[in-house]
């Protein structure tokens, strides 16, 4: 248990909860700025979504970040991480999800979870250009179809490829 | 030319699609079969520019994405910020935050129902909203010098003291507008032909609503007392009484009575903040070049659009790794094609109109 | 044809000028095309307090076929680049182009892979706006120094020579 | 006859009439572009245009200047002989009724009797709404001709419109008929005369049923949705530029004079000065008839703009609504009410 989670019961149940359920998904747990903050196995994302939802109540996705950090690959982690940002109402509990992606790999879509990651996941994907299995309509969202690379990439140039 | 199945491209110049949005509409005579909204035409790439700016560097380009209301940007960008670095910032700070805030909200709002009105047809509410809005922009102007994107919060606190003479000048203009609210809603509330455009229109149910991630008006609209400021208050906001206004509707007539209601109650926090503003520093100290050590945070505020949030990730230099905004306009946009399911081509202005976008934060 | 301009044009056509441009300058008609913050200070420009209705410039225009002028206001980006280009050559000549705001100068604080850096790079531009947004004075001065530009020009040459304008 | 004052009466006046005939609707067009703007303006606490002329009078000229010389823009798709006659047809037939429209009883120049109409006929009413429905043509066909998907959709809306709200003019203009006698215009304002009571005031039914018909027919707010610009753009004229799109928009303005004059003439007295009954005010008689013509007629123009400035748009399905639950049976009762009184009394 991270440091700092049992001063939060409401909080620490959910992570109790998880913990009994997917225990041996669950890669890495941070408690920092009292945001509780998971790291999941990628395969094991839409389980845990979907048990968040159904039976832990979390049932907004505020949000869903991507993040390239190509220095770290050497420390056992992969290129990209998708990060889920959860919120429980009416108890407004925040719970964020990390899942790490290779370069080429992909991660199950939780839209038929959560209907607001429809847009989230095309974001990414245009930005990163990770894919989403299971997406019903994945194009790019911001840039034209024609555009080439994937801006938010760390190697992509800030003023475009020439 | 066949009239089943007619594909209908507004945008993204049209009208009423308010800026650059693009909406494939199909429809059958008048009724719409599909609708599918396109964005992007004003994606700026913000996101990758802050990766290559310091903190303090990227505040004014916050303003630019939601630019209604640029304040909730810099407040929810500075509240993330400060929250990584952990800086406190001292309580009159805090306070000015609240009233410049809150002028923002009702500078939006003003605007918003403006805008509606006109995409309904009753251009003279426009120009009412932009005329009692002039006096919101006037007080920013006095203050921080711009008129739209202020950039009126510092990483730390405020850049300027409120003085004697712009506080009254605030509690004058709040004390003019009950009455030129009253003058809109005469308008509007009993006109029968603004009833029949928007009582009914664009209904969502509670559950659907949170289903689809919707926040802000559009969701109190719905029934549901969401709301930050109440629920994880920030800025001080535990300090001040004042109520979420709420409608069982869930139709853009809803979200419209909410909108005037909110004006209403951050009048009341306004004034509340003003009588009880605590003497001290206006900014704490922050050191020139802003190094955050590693870390990540996520950080979301009450907008008068919905929930804005800023995620973000430091490595310990003066520059972010990543910052990611989440938009409230993003995620109330997607649900445009359940809201106007089985409606009318007419319904799609009435109820887009409604979700109060701006594609500046959308597109980013 | 190398006239020399002004001076030696016909009297009579000059007075046709003065005539022609006199009515232009005071109809200008403004395609309703908001891009992004300046859209919210040109909205403004048209309201209350500025009132653009007094140089006749109100009746913003929804369709591109019965506007004058295109304010570009707000950031041009690549996606929207094409319909910029489009929405300008739908417009019925003379037309003319007031670029609004830092963005469409010259890209202003966005030199990003998607933002077209100044939309001259695309359509000629008759009078430049600089702000972030342009205040709708700023806006207004604009309009009157194209106004005085319009004032100057000479639609009889373009009448007698089509491409006049084009090939300026 | 050897004199030549048959010649100039019998082909110089008619010439006059007709030139007067096309000069007053434009006359007019422009005094109602002006005050729609400067009376909207001033609605919504603005000042509108003031620096053209003394107090803005010149800008509708200088529009009309300006729109003179713009390029006139055909889109290739176009169906160019339809897309150039949908102007003319909507400009034509809203000048032409106003040949039947009469702007006061006859003036004596010595043994010359100068009529102040074109023409008239005993069915001048029937050709006034005659005239005044075949713009319709022109709407259908430019909307149809432009190809393209708003201009046709603001078509139909406006067929559809004017269509049903045809109903109710009909059946309200039938009660004036009905009590007049008469479908001559003249005779209409006559008889108004004669029974000493306007027709507005005996059947105000009658006259706001057909007041709120004639906004629908002439597609103004809140009834504008063939013009919607916040969904169709510019309705079925997005895509005319130039001139043709100046004929539309005169046009429009045309319309809505001809609207007020006929409800000035059906309902309220026409030429006739007002309190015609009360002795004492009997010095209002002394104002020529063409004068209280024009300022009950600038009363129904100020109406609309007034209308404009105030109310929402419709949206289509109220629209229909609104004509057949409420206007459509209001007139028919109203009908049968007028007539049975008039069989009765």
């Amino acid at each position: 248990m991270p440091d700092g989670l049992n001063e939060f019961p409401d909080l620490n149940a959910v992570h109790d909860a998880l913990a009994a359920r997917f225990g041996s998904a669950i890669l890495e747990s941070t408690f920092v700025q009292k945001e509780l903050s998971v790291r999941i196995k990628t395969e094991s994302i839409l389980p845990v979504v979907t048990f968040l939802q159904s039976e832990q109540g979390f049932n907004a996705l505020s949000d869903m970040i991507g993040l390239d950090h190509p220095g770290t690959p050497a420390e056992g982690r992969t290129r990209f991480s998708v990060l889920y940002q959860l919120y429980k109402y009416p108890a407004h509990l925040r719970l964020r999800l990390v899942v790490d992606v290779p370069e080429s790999g992909e991660v199950d879509s939780v839209v038929s979870v959560h209907k607001s990651a429809d847009w989230a996941e095309r974001e990414i994907f245009d930005m990163f250009g990770i894919r989403f299995a299971g997406h019903p309509d994945l194009r790019r969202i911001y840039l034209e179809p024609e555009f080439e690379g994937h801006p938010l990439r760390k190697d992509f140039p800030l003023q475009g490829k020439p | 030319m066949s009239f089943k199945d007619l594909e209908l491209n507004m945008g993204p110049q049209h009208p009423s699609t308010h800026g650059v949005l693009r909406l494939k509409v199909t429809i059958d005579n008048e009724v719409i079969v599909r609708i599918e909204p396109v964005v992007g035409y004003l994606h700026r790439g913000m996101e990758k520019l802050w990766e290559s700016l310091t903190y303090p560097q990227i505040l004014p380009l916050t303003d630019r994405l939601d630019y209604i209301a640029a304040v909730s940007n810099n407040l929810a960008y500075v509240l993330a910020v400060e929250k990584l670095a952990g800086i406190e910032v001292p309580k009159r700070a805090q306070y000015i935050r609240v009233i410049l805030s809150e002028l923002m909200r009702i500078s939006s709002h003003l605007a918003w129902v403006g805008f509606q009105a006109n995409d309904i047809g009753a251009i003279t509410v426009l120009l009412y909203g932009f005329e009692y809005r002039e006096d919101f922009l006037d007080i920013f102007e006095t203050y921080a010098g711009g008129r739209l994107t202020i950039n009126g919060l510092r990483i730390g606190g405020v850049p300027f003291d409120l003085d004697g003479g712009l506080i009254g000048r605030i509690r004058k203009t709040l004390a003019r507008l009950p009455k030129r609210l009253h003058e809109v809603e005469m308008l509007l509330n009993e006109n029968r032909i603004w009833k029949h455009r928007t009582q009914g229109v664009g209904c969502l149910s509670a559950e659907e609503a949170i289903e689809h991630g919707l926040t802000g008006p559009c969701l109190r609209a719905c029934g549901v007392p969401w709301d930050i400021r109440k629920d994880i208050p920030y800025s001080s906001y535990e300090d001040f009484e004042f109520d979420v206004p709420l409608s069982d509707q869930g139709d853009v007539y809803g979200r419209y009575l909410v909108r005037m209601q909110e004006i209403r109650q951050s009048v009341r926090i306004i004034e509340q903040a003003l009588d009880r503003l605590p003497a001290g520093d206006h900014i704490a100290k922050v050191p020139k070049i802003l190094r955050i050590p590693a870390g990540e945070v996520f950080h979301s505020i009450e907008a008068p659009k919905g929930e804005l949030g800023f995620y973000i990730r430091s490595n310990g230099t003066d520059k972010p790794e990543r910052v990611k905004m989440k938009s409230p306009s993003f995620i109330n946009l997607q649900s445009l094609p359940s809201m106007c399911r089985g409606g009318i081509f007419s319904d799609v202005v009435s109820i887009l109109g409604s979700l109060d976008i701006v594609l500046g934060e959308i597109d980013k | 044809m190398s006239k020399p301009p002004a001076e030696h044009h016909p009297f009579l056509l000059t007075r046709l000028d003065r005539f022609i441009t006199w009515a232009q300058k005071n109809s200008l008609w403004p395609l309703g095309s908001g891009l992004a913050c300046c859209a919210i200070e040109m909205i403004a420009t048209a309201a209350a307090r500025f009132d653009i209705a007094r140089f006749g410039m109100e009746l913003f225009r929804a369709s591109p076929r019965q506007a004058d002028l295109f304010i570009v206001a707000g950031t041009v980006t690549t996606k929207m680049a094409p319909s910029i280009r489009l929405l300008y050559e739908q417009m019925p000549d003379p037309k003319w182009v007031l670029a609004m705001g830092n963005c469409a100068v010259c890209g202003g604080p966005f030199p990003t892979y998607s933002v077209v850096q100044g939309v001259d790079k695309i359509i000629p531009v008759d009078v430049y706006v600089a702000g972030c947004p342009p205040t709708p004075e700023g806006l207004l001065h604009g309009l009157i120094t194209l106004q005085e530009k319009i004032a100057k020009s000479h639609p009889t040459k373009v009448m007698f020579k089509p491409n006049a304008r084009r090939t300026e | 006859m050897t004199s030549p004052a048959p010649f100039i009466f019998e082909f110089l006046i008619p010439l006059g009439k007709i030139i007067a005939v096309i000069l007053y609707p434009m006359v007019m067009v422009i005094i109602m572009i002006w005050l729609e703007r400067r009376v909207v303006a001033l609605i919504q606490g603005r000042l509108g245009p003031n620096r053209v002329g003394f107090q803005g009078l010149l800008q509708p000229i200088a529009d009309a200047v300006k729109v003179f010389f713009k390029e006139d823009i055909i889109q290739r798709n176009a169906d160019k002989l339809l897309f150039n006659i949908a102007p003319v047809l909507v400009m034509f037939s809203s000048l032409l009724a106003f040949c039947f429209v009469p702007l006061g009883e006859p003036i004596r120049i010595g043994s010359y009797e100068l009529t102040l109409w074109i023409a008239q006929s005993s069915v001048g009413l029937l050709f006034v709404l005659g005239m005044s429905a075949i713009s319709v043509f022109g709407v259908i066909f430019g909307g149809w001709a432009s190809n393209s998907k708003y201009p046709l959709m603001g078509a139909l809306r406006s067929v559809i419109q004017v269509l049903i709200y045809e109903i109710p003019i009909g059946l309200t203009v039938l009660t004036v008929v009905v009590l007049a006698r008469s479908i001559d215009l003249v005779e209409i304002v006559r008889a108004q005369q004669a029974g000493k009571v306007w027709y507005g005031f005996l059947m105000p039914v009658s006259a706001v049923v057909f007041w709120i018909s004639g906004i629908a027919e002439t597609n103004r707010a809140p009834f504008d949705l063939p013009e919607a610009e916040s969904e169709l753009v510019a309705g079925y004229h997005t895509e005319y530029s130039g001139l043709k799109f100046a004929f539309f928009y005169i046009s429009e303005y045309a319309h809505m004079v001809l609207v007020s004059s006929l409800v000035v003439l059906l309902f309220f007295g026409g030429w006739l000065p007002p309190f015609a009954n009360v002795a004492a005010l009997s010095f209002l008689h002394k104002v020529p008839g063409f004068v209280w013509y024009l300022i009950k007629i600038m009363f129904f123009l100020f109406l609309y703009v007034w209308i404009r400035g105030t109310l929402p748009r419709y949206r289509f399905d109220e629209l229909i609504k609104l004509a057949w639950k409420w206007l459509i049976p209001l007139s028919l009762v109203n009908f049968l009410v007028v007539v049975l009184l008039k069989l009765l009394l």
